[in-house]
């Protein structure tokens, strides 16, 4: 289940669904929050773009690569758009698995490819009402590199 | 006859040309470098594309290169490297 | 915060809980269930033994482990101890961060270092009434070793 | 006045020894080690203590070695390898 939307989610909620899937033995899940004091001291929100049909089919074929790689029951992910204020979710990774090696790889694969290939973008906007886009981080595209197989 | 394609953009990129999409005529054979040449000749603040940022490409909505070579009616993206999560 | 309880828990609660705490930007989970297929077919449920007291303090031992090596905001572990039927939640780990590299990193060490250290013994109970103690596994054993620094 | 510790059994060496608890006299400078082979001199059940099975040691809840010497009113526990999670 990959789901892109302005509403927040409940993780209780998204557990119980992962659960659901069969022989579940292992459940890993991942939430990301924006943070009360990013890198500026004065940004009171955020602003996430996307470019629709892209995000969700790059994010299945993350999915369906993870259930290459490792023996995974069930994925969900949420990533919501549109501002979102200091401290709220951002976006969700769930994985079921029988075992807990495969549930947590997984999860870090998905969480660490979405955020170098996702077609996604965060403006931060600060106090006095100025916005600006956030720059992709090194550390970001060196954790997704790390994760290559060839 | 000529060829057409839809060029989207995203983000920044978006806000610097004050565009999210236009048509474009291609030739037979075009690349996505020559769209993006042909784009960047238009003058500011279209050489933002042959600028420093990096310019990611999508074709079809899937990630691809520079050389990849267009059919009429493709649809592609050009954006700044992506920053969700 | 650390409880051994025999209580069922609610995983949306607990991640609230650990948003909570200060600059959070990131909260790894790890939820373990009872397999609805172990290594045996004819199991109905398990029950939980424990060394109340020692429990505890090697699970805080845990934590302060896992605070020194990562960059971490806040731990929640649960445990629960008696019968638990199929399907049933049995262990709760989160970790909250302001990176996600660390949330997911600490949030595996304590999984895996409480599987091989904290006093916790299954039993299978089975369709005929009868039951048995199950095995430590020698690749929860190879986990926890990875962890070693030394 | 002999010096006491306080012995305990979990999960299937409980059930193995029908014991969860019990004192043990001991002498000046003793060891886990000798603890277990007094235990387990009492023939069986008791030398399951000495058997096969791994055995786990915690000295006042802390895991221990079987050379851990001991001081009066400790508590030992004996176990076999844990399996939660």
């Amino acid at each position: 289940m990959i789901r892109i939307q302005t509403e927040d989610f409940d993780i209780g909620e998204q557990t119980r669904a992962l659960s659901a899937a069969g022989d579940t033995g292992a459940i890993a899940t991942f939430t990301g929050l924006v943070r009360t004091s990013g890198d500026r001291q004065d940004v009171r929100a955020l602003f996430l773009e996307h470019y629709p049909g892209m995000t969700e089919s790059v994010i299945e074929d993350l999915a369906r690569q993870a259930g290459e790689r490792w023996s995974i029951q069930a994925v969900r992910v949420i990533h919501r758009v549109g501002e979102l204020a200091l401290g709220e979710q951002i976006v969700f990774v769930g994985v079921a698995s029988a075992h807990r090696g495969d549930a947590f790889a997984a999860c870090e694969f998905l969480m660490d490819a979405l955020k170098t290939s996702a077609p996604f973008w965060k403006k931060e906007i600060t106090e006095d009402g100025e916005s600006h886009w956030v720059e992709q981080k090194a550390s970001d595209r060196d954790k997704a590199e790390g994760w290559r197989q060839d | 006859m000529s060829a057409v394609v839809t060029v989207k953009f995203f983000a920044r990129l978006r806000e610097t040309l004050q565009t999210d999409e236009l048509e474009l005529p291609i030739g037979e054979q075009a690349t996505v470098a020559e769209v993006i040449d042909t784009l960047a000749r238009r003058g500011a603040p279209w050489d933002v594309l042959k600028g420093e940022q990096p310019v990611m490409i999508a074709v079809n909505q899937t990630m691809a290169r520079p050389a990849h070579t267009l059919e009429p009616g493709d649809e592609i993206a050009l954006f700044p490297p992506v920053t969700g999560g």
